[in-house]
């Protein structure tokens, strides 16, 4: 559409005074921390980048990074996938299909909370309900919570769990696909797997593309999951990044080294943000081009 | 600038307080009482309640601590003066209020531990310590007697083993409990505290791998299950576990000020009972205690005397210390413990055990000795222990060499 | 075979095929429902262990994966109604609505507004200031609450709701803004054009065009945002000190103290209460996800 | 063998308009059925429930001998160019012509073959890597179109597939069209074509019959000659043609054993052939028909059997012919002639018209039937 | 006033493709001026440019005495059918034709009056409570037309307005059209109006004048019945017309002073007044062009000046016409007679084709311009 400079500018403005008014100060104020040795209780002393070289040194520091890699590697596809399966069997016009999105929205809705902790701990409890239908296939019990090597799994799964809001954001998505088009492929003779694969998805990609951004950076900052249910353990083997940063910033008052940990997972944020923006134009079909 | 001060300023000559505290129904049912009939006996003082539960509320008061918009009067967990006044000028200094707060109701020794710097930072609340609780029930079915000794402990693992099950231990340590188990046999042993007037670790390599092979031992001996064990069941308080609310563990070592919680998990009528200290390793006393929590003032209160007669209302007042009882366990104050007495509400377990805290409070607490810090670090070294991820000699390497570090870091 | 007899023939296969078929899709829907309705189950559990919880004791809260409680007792309901503050429950849940509703209005808005603002006009610098608009999201928010904390006591904003709703009015919630920029950027421009020769100004295409179109998107936005508000906790933790002005999600932590024995049947039965609004929004709202419509205006 | 059967077919729809009542009509195996018919008569809704996009609610459709009531769409063997192009617009021209021979998994050099073959036809070979949004009306069209023809189904469903390409480019498409229609045949493989169009040579030309709907309901069923010449009702007779046959009010007398017809502008004599077919009629009113190029505008005309004397409103010139209209009594009627023959005719002046009254038709009021036939 | 001038106008779309190479046009105002032209030739473009909908990469546009060039869509007092009709999905009939007029401020009472009228002279009374998906094709493109009908702009855009529409309908909406055009300027407001079509009817009987554009640029603006007879160029001569014009390959040649032109199948006398024409090109290879109305089939033919013999390949009825298609010496001719006249030609048999040479049209073959004229 054709538009004066000006008016775009116009319609951008309260975002624009937000971001100066209660973004930008924040933002700096962060950045100047991590070059300080701020505590909290007494003003911060700049330190330069001792605590970027810290952080560097540190053991736990890598291995949280690691853990939240590979978390972020598990959970993005997965739950990705989930909730657009789910979404496109939602998306069909079945009875009670009210019913069942508030149903699956539901574990959405609980959040962090309590239950959401308890029943985790009853789902993988080495007494828990996984490992009684492990039993009834006569798989050993395995102690979920309790084997660094599998706790990873169980925060993910809760991740995954949680796919109500991808879920939704596709919903609406696969409600803009025009109905000609799925007409069009039935003529051609697409099978519904062809035509979701071909039709539906490029279709969608643009939200595809949200969703995808939205939970790299969620599952970055994943913070909850964690905290509500293993605490960081055992061994720090769901010790997430954000569960450093929280550590240093609000238990130990570190806050210039937290803020330093919290650029670094901003940069590292921004490169595999960067990389998609970079991959977009290869497969995000914009029906609107600039 | 609408911090804490500003607040005070009411209309009309009325004095607005803000008094903050965490805590649960009961205790804010109570101090909510206690602050009405404070209003009714000083008219022209309002307090502003502002409370909640513990979850955040740590947060909360870092951030108004920044912020410079705290309350008038708070309640702060003990360590955290050291985190919010390192040089004693966080808090109001007491010493200077002296007419309306009376400071010889308190133990000098617990004073001492709220003391910065010569500055009075908060009065004590209540003492707490690390106490042992049996299941009754639980020693019973296995036909243990309740030990007084390690010894004694061993032979009930047997018989908790051979008579109840595999899965059945006579005491449940989780990281934190573990570490200071091997404390309370360095400290029985050794006689002297984990971290020094110095701030240094007191306790040489050699001295600390034998603390961890106890804890080792322990766990060999089917005494308290392992870290793999308790961690299957996931990151869950230990009055959550299945085992302990079912009877499966039968001994807790734990804060008698936390007891009820313990008490009130167990399933049907399982009976607790407080314990002894247990002995049999050194000749020497050993046992962990602390203030649990203290009530400062705001340094930046428009309102010291009125917030100081708030303070000592609270913790002296007879009506009111009958009213609060005890919502944040044992008063320290002793006016306070003789109102109690009297009105003989002070019995059962938490009583119990804080008269055995009291007893003995230990060969003193290093402020820093809590810190989140270093309580990671505890919990780190026993877990990667517990898990066989080192050996009790890494072990103790790992353990002095972060925790001076930390310390040093601290104490700056 | 005479012709009458090969259409008998043929009508009887045909029935027997229509049959078949009708079978088919029989078993083929009866098994999409199984399915759903299975994993919907396992889905909605924890809400029906929850309400079963609700009137349990501790230790069979935490000892008992079954739903069904060894007795009901309400008190759970009527104790935590009642709280052990001076307000009870019911003032949360106005204080909540107080913050949820203007916050989800404003956010809308606001967000519509530079969502369209990005999708739809050249702006000078616009790749930039969009990149700004993505890194906004990218900073774990953890180490920017002292700092805003700060702020917003510089703006006197403290235990008030502005701190939680007014930054919305400045759509800093740039979660949003990029999504409805996607969901704009995937509807033809061809409507628009049309309203542009129809007279309308820009602001009058996003109402009168784009936002009813971009309905279950921006139903989303809404949803989300009453949610998320809803459950926030640290937020009015930190920014609120007037018990009188809790929201729930606060009010419901209130009675759980690490120390204390806690009554978890009351804290269950709130948390209950609690997702009551957020389910009925949902169910409501999830009515709008009709049909896309976009297309059955253009032609090609 | 692909024919289509319609038997009784009715649909109705959602919002409870009932769009067609009980159509039933059979297409024989590689016949070539044109549907034409006033815009919203249910052409498109027809095409698509033989498709099996629409369900239907009544009735049955059959495609070989096979009821495919329950079939799916891609079973049905079809291939459909849609009113509304309905073109994936995340795809290049080339991959919305592709992708139906892709499903099928057909040969990627023999998708390629077809699929530049049909562009170089369809005269879109530059524009095969665009995606729909970068091109014309008329190029999306045929990007349609050429989704169809790639494809070798045995039913093509043509829905309105010229309507946006300009008169040349329409007749070589149309050529397109049947080439491939007789090719097929030629092969042995002939496909069944289902066409609508609004275009009256269209219809007229490709048709092997023309099927006439109007509002949901078959009105005649006919080669296009036939449609043409012998209408069975008053709207085919009307809606047939362009400019349409000149319809007016009538009525049949008798003088002296002689049958004429009178209409506004004159009484004219029926020859004895028509005059046969209408004498039961005698006295009563009918709809009088006859085609503008049956009208001659001449002062003197051998081959009339009758006139009007009309005054000229307009004349639209055509090139190649010119339409009169011309206001006789009250009554407006067209009058198609040769430029080259008709000369001089100025608006404004009164003319006589002469009427060819061998090719007139006379309605029935009520029936509206074709009494002349 | 609202006269529309295009100023060497060009559009370069963001992908490179330039679809308008410099346009310099004058619509006068009140002007009813039609494009036409192959599909992708721009005219699309060209609408969407003068509307303001589409950045123009050159040039400059006037309406009235203002350069529009910046100026918005919405002020720049038009109207317009979209050849896609971008209809508001979620409005109905009824709102999508009152929505221009709401958003003026039009009271309630006259919008309502003018909607209605509107739909009645569309004939979508019935409709107006449905929305775009509840409707056929040619509903929705009536609604489009509506929604531009009932605003009174100063200039009216329409593109392919009546495509989808059947015969009988499409005329009426023309008459419809041309009627508002009338009534506007007898009120004293008139509209000028720029119509794309590619209904050749359309284009001969509404247009003032006819702009002929090829591939994005003026092929010939005239008057309709001159772009018939007097086809400056090649391009205007195939185009125009339909069937088109004969084309040939022809050469003209010199025998005893007389000149001749020479084409398959035959060598022409031309009549004195084309000899003169082409006389400069004797020698020299041409196109040779005649419409098919100007080639008479028949044995003997007073009219003709010269023949060629063909053999009929096809013989297309239409009712009131037909068309011959006929080979001679390896070119197509085809033949436009009156069946009447013309009786008993049969596919695959030669006959004498007469050829009315005053009327034929001879082309440069490099500057494609009719040396005829
Ligand atoms: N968005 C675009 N990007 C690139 N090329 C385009 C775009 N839109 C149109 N074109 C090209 O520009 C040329 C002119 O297009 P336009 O739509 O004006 O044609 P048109 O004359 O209206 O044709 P039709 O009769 O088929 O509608 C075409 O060749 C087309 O392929
Ligand atoms: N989805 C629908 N819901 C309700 N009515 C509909 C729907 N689609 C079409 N109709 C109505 O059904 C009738 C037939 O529509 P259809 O599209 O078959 O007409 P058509 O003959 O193809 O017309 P056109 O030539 O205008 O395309 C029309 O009156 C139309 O209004
Ligand atoms: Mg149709
Ligand atoms: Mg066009």
């Amino acid at each position: 559409m054709k538009g004066k400079k000006y008016e775009g500018l116009l319609y951008i403005t309260p975002w624009l005074i937000g971001l100066v008014v209660f973004t930008a100060f924040p933002f700096f104020a962060s950045l100047f921390f991590s070059f300080t040795d701020y505590n909290l209780m007494s003003s911060p002393n700049f330190v330069g980048i001792d605590n970027y070289k810290t952080m560097f040194q540190t053991e736990l520091f890598w291995k949280s990074f690691g853990i939240t890699m590979s978390y972020v590697f598990i959970t993005v596809p997965m739950k990705l996938a989930f909730a657009l399966f789910i979404a496109y069997i939602l998306n069909f016009k079945l009875k009670a299909v009210n019913f069942f999105r508030t149903a699956y929205y539901m574990p959405s809705i609980l959040g962090g909370s309590v239950a959401v902790a308890v029943l985790w701990r009853f789902l993988f409890a080495d007494t828990g309900l996984v490992n009684m239908i492990l039993a009834l296939f006569g798989v050993d019990s395995i102690s979920w919570l309790g084997n660094p090597d599998y706790a990873i799994f169980t925060i993910s799964l809760l991740r995954v769990w949680q796919f109500g809001s991808p879920m939704v954001i596709f919903l609406a998505a696969l409600k803009n696909v025009p109905e000609s088009l799925y007409e069009a492929a039935r003529i051609d003779g697409a099978s519904k797997v062809k035509t979701f694969i071909r039709v539906t998805l490029p279709m969608i990609t643009p939200v595809l593309f949200f969703n995808f951004i939205m939970q790299l950076v969620q599952a970055f900052q994943e913070f909850n999951g964690p905290y509500i249910i293993t605490g960081g353990g055992p061994l720090n083997s769901t010790y997430l990044f954000p569960l450093y940063i929280y550590d240093n910033a609000f238990r130990y008052f570190r806050m210039g080294y937290s803020s330093a940990l919290s650029w670094f997972l901003f940069v590292v944020i921004m490169v595999f943000t960067l990389l998609a923006f970079k991959s977009e134009k290869h497969w995000v079909h914009y029906t609107e081009v600039e | 600038n609408k911090g804490g001060t500003d607040v005070g300023g009411g209309e009309g000559g009325e004095v607005k307080l803000r008094f903050s505290w965490w805590g649960g129904d009961e205790r804010h049912e109570a101090t909510l009482a206690a602050i009405r009939l404070f209003e009714d006996k000083n008219p022209g003082i309002k307090i502003e309640a502002e409370y909640g539960g513990w979850q955040g509320h740590q947060e909360k008061v870092t951030s108004q601590m920044v912020g410079n918009t705290a309350p008038d009067v708070l309640q702060v967990n003990w360590n955290w003066l050291y985190i919010f006044s390192k040089d004693g000028n966080g808090f109001y200094d007491l010493s200077t209020l002296t007419d309306h707060i009376n400071l010889d109701n308190y133990d000098p020794a617990l004073m001492d531990q709220t003391t910065i710097n010569g500055k009075i930072n908060g009065i004590p609340v209540g003492v707490t310590g690390k106490v042992f609780y049996f299941n009754k029930t639980a020693y019973d079915a296995a036909g243990a007697s309740i030990p007084t000794t390690f010894d004694e402990l061993y032979k009930a693992a047997e018989l908790f083993k051979t008579n109840l099950g595999n899965d059945y231990y006579p005491m449940d340590l989780d990281q934190y409990a573990a570490f200071l188990m091997s404390m309370y046999y360095l400290e029985q042993k050794h006689g002297k505290p984990f971290i020094n007037e110095e701030n240094v670790i007191n306790y040489s390599l050699g001295e600390l791998e034998e603390g961890f092979d106890f804890y080792l031992d322990l766990v060999d001996k089917g005494v308290v299950p392992s870290m793999e064990t308790r961690g299957a069941a996931g990151n869950v308080p230990m009055d959550q576990t299945p085992s302990w609310i079912q009877g499966k563990y039968g001994a807790t070592y734990e804060w008698d000020s936390a007891v009820a919680k313990f008490q009130a998990a167990l399933e049907g009528d399982q009976e607790l009972v407080t314990g002894d200290y247990l002995t049999g390793i050194g000749n020497n006393e050993s046992a962990l205690a602390k203030i649990s929590m203290v009530y400062s003032i705001n340094k930046n209160t428009k309102y010291p005397v009125e917030s100081a007669k708030l303070l000592e209302f609270l913790v002296s007042d007879p009506e009111a210390v009958e009213i609060l009882g005890t919502s944040r366990g044992v008063p320290a104050n002793a006016a306070a413990i003789e109102v109690l007495e009297g009105e003989g509400v002070l019995a059962g377990l938490n009583y119990e055990g804080n008269v055995k805290v009291r007893g003995f409070m230990g060969n003193g607490i290093s402020p820093y000795f809590e810190d989140s810090q270093l309580q990671n670090l505890y919990r780190t070294v026993m877990e990667e222990l517990g898990y066989g991820k080192i050996n009790a000699a890494q072990a103790a390497e790992k353990l002095t060499s972060e925790a001076n570090r930390m310390l040093a870091e601290l104490a700056k | 075979m005479n012709e009458q007899d090969r259409k008998k023939l043929i009508a009887e296969n045909d029935l027997r095929l229509r049959k078949r078929l009708a079978r088919r899709n029989g078993i083929n829907s009866g098994l999409r429902y199984f399915v759903l309705t299975f994993v919907g189950l396992l889905m909605l559990y924890p809400l029906i262990w929850l309400l079963g919880a609700s009137f349990k004791s501790n230790a069979e809260i935490f000892t008992s994966i079954g739903f069904l409680p060894s007795s009901f007792d309400f008190s759970g309901y009527v104790n935590g109604w009642k709280t052990s503050t001076e307000y009870t429950f019911t003032t949360y849940f106005i204080n909540t609505f107080k913050i949820v509703i203007p916050k989800v209005i404003v956010t809308v808005i606001s967000v519509t507004l530079t969502a369209y603002g990005f999708a739809r006009f050249k702006i000078p610098g616009k790749k930039f200031l969009f990149s700004i608009l993505i890194a906004t999201l990218l900073l774990p928010n953890l180490v920017l609450r002292i700092p805003q904390y700060i702020m917003f006591n510089s703006f006197n904003w403290l235990d008030s709701y502005k701190p939680l709703i007014v930054p919305s009015a400045f759509a800093v919630d740039a979660f949003f803004v990029f999504m409805v920029i996607q969901f704009m950027r995937g509807i033809p421009k061809d409507l628009e054009e049309a309203a542009t020769i129809d007279g309308c100004n820009s602001i009058q295409v996003l109402t009168k065009i784009l936002m009813p179109i971009l309905k279950p998107a921006l139903i989303s936005v809404a949803l989300f945002q009453f949610m998320w508000t809803m459950n926030d906790f640290l937020g009015p933790l930190i920014y609120i000190s007037s018990v009188r002005k809790y929201p729930v999600s606060i009010a419901l932590k209130m009675s759980m103290d690490a120390s204390a024995l806690v009554h978890w049947n009351q804290v269950i039965a709130l948390s209950v209460i609690a997702l009551v609004p957020s389910l009925v929004v949902f169910f409501l709202a999830q009515r709008h996800f009709v049909d896309g419509i976009t297309s059955s205006g253009i032609k090609g | 063998m692909a024919e289509v059967v319609l038997k009784s077919v009715e649909k109705q729809y959602p919002n409870g308009f009932k769009a067609v009542h009980g159509i039933d009509l059979e297409i024989k195996d590689g016949e070539f059925m044109v549907f034409v018919g006033p815009s919203g008569c249910a052409k498109s809704t027809t095409l698509r429930m033989v498709a099996g996009l629409e369900d239907i609610t009544g009735g049955e459709i059959w495609i070989g001998d096979k009821c495919v009531n329950e079939v799916q769409p891609k079973d049905r063997g079809i291939a459909m160019v849609f009113q509304n192009y309905a073109l994936y617009p995340h795809m290049t021209a080339y991959n919305n012509m592709a992708f139906g021979l892709q499903m099928s998994k057909t040969p990627k050099n023999i998708i390629d073959q077809r699929v530049r073959e049909a562009a170089k036809h369809l005269e879109i070979e530059d524009l095969l890597d665009r995606k729909p949004k970068e091109m014309s009306g008329g190029q999306r069209q045929r990007v349609a179109l050429g989704r169809a023809l790639v494809r070798k189904p045995d039913v093509f469903l043509f829905d309105e597939p010229l309507s946006n390409l300009d008169a040349k480019l329409r007749v070589s498409m149309r050529v397109r069209i049947q080439e491939l229609h007789e090719m097929l045949k030629a092969e042995g493989v002939p496909a069944t074509m289902i066409y609508v169009t609004h275009d009256q040579v269209e219809a007229m030309t490709m048709g092997d019959r023309i099927t006439v709907l109007n509002a949901g309901r078959i009105m005649q069923v006919d080669t296009p000659m036939n449609l043409y010449r012998k209408p069975e009702n008053l709207f085919v007779a009307g809606f047939i043609g362009a400019p349409s046959m000149n319809l007016v009010d009538g009525e049949i007398v008798e003088m002296g054993g002689k049958v004429f017809v009178s209409i506004p502008g004159g009484v004219l004599p029926l020859p004895e052939e028509k005059a046969e077919k209408v004498r039961s009629h005698v006295g009563k009113k009918i709809k009088f028909g006859l085609r503008p190029e049956d009208i001659i505008a001449n002062e003197v005309h051998e081959g009339g059997e009758g006139f009007v004397t009309g005054s000229v409103r307009v004349v639209e010139q055509m090139g190649n012919e010119e339409f009169i209209y011309f206001n006789a009594a009250g009554t407006q009627f067209i009058a198609r002639v040769n430029p080259e023959q008709v000369k001089n005719i100025r608006k404004g002046e009164d003319y006589r018209f002469w009427f060819n009254l061998a090719k007139c038709h006379m309605f029935d009021l009520e029936t509206e039937e074709n009494l002349t036939l």
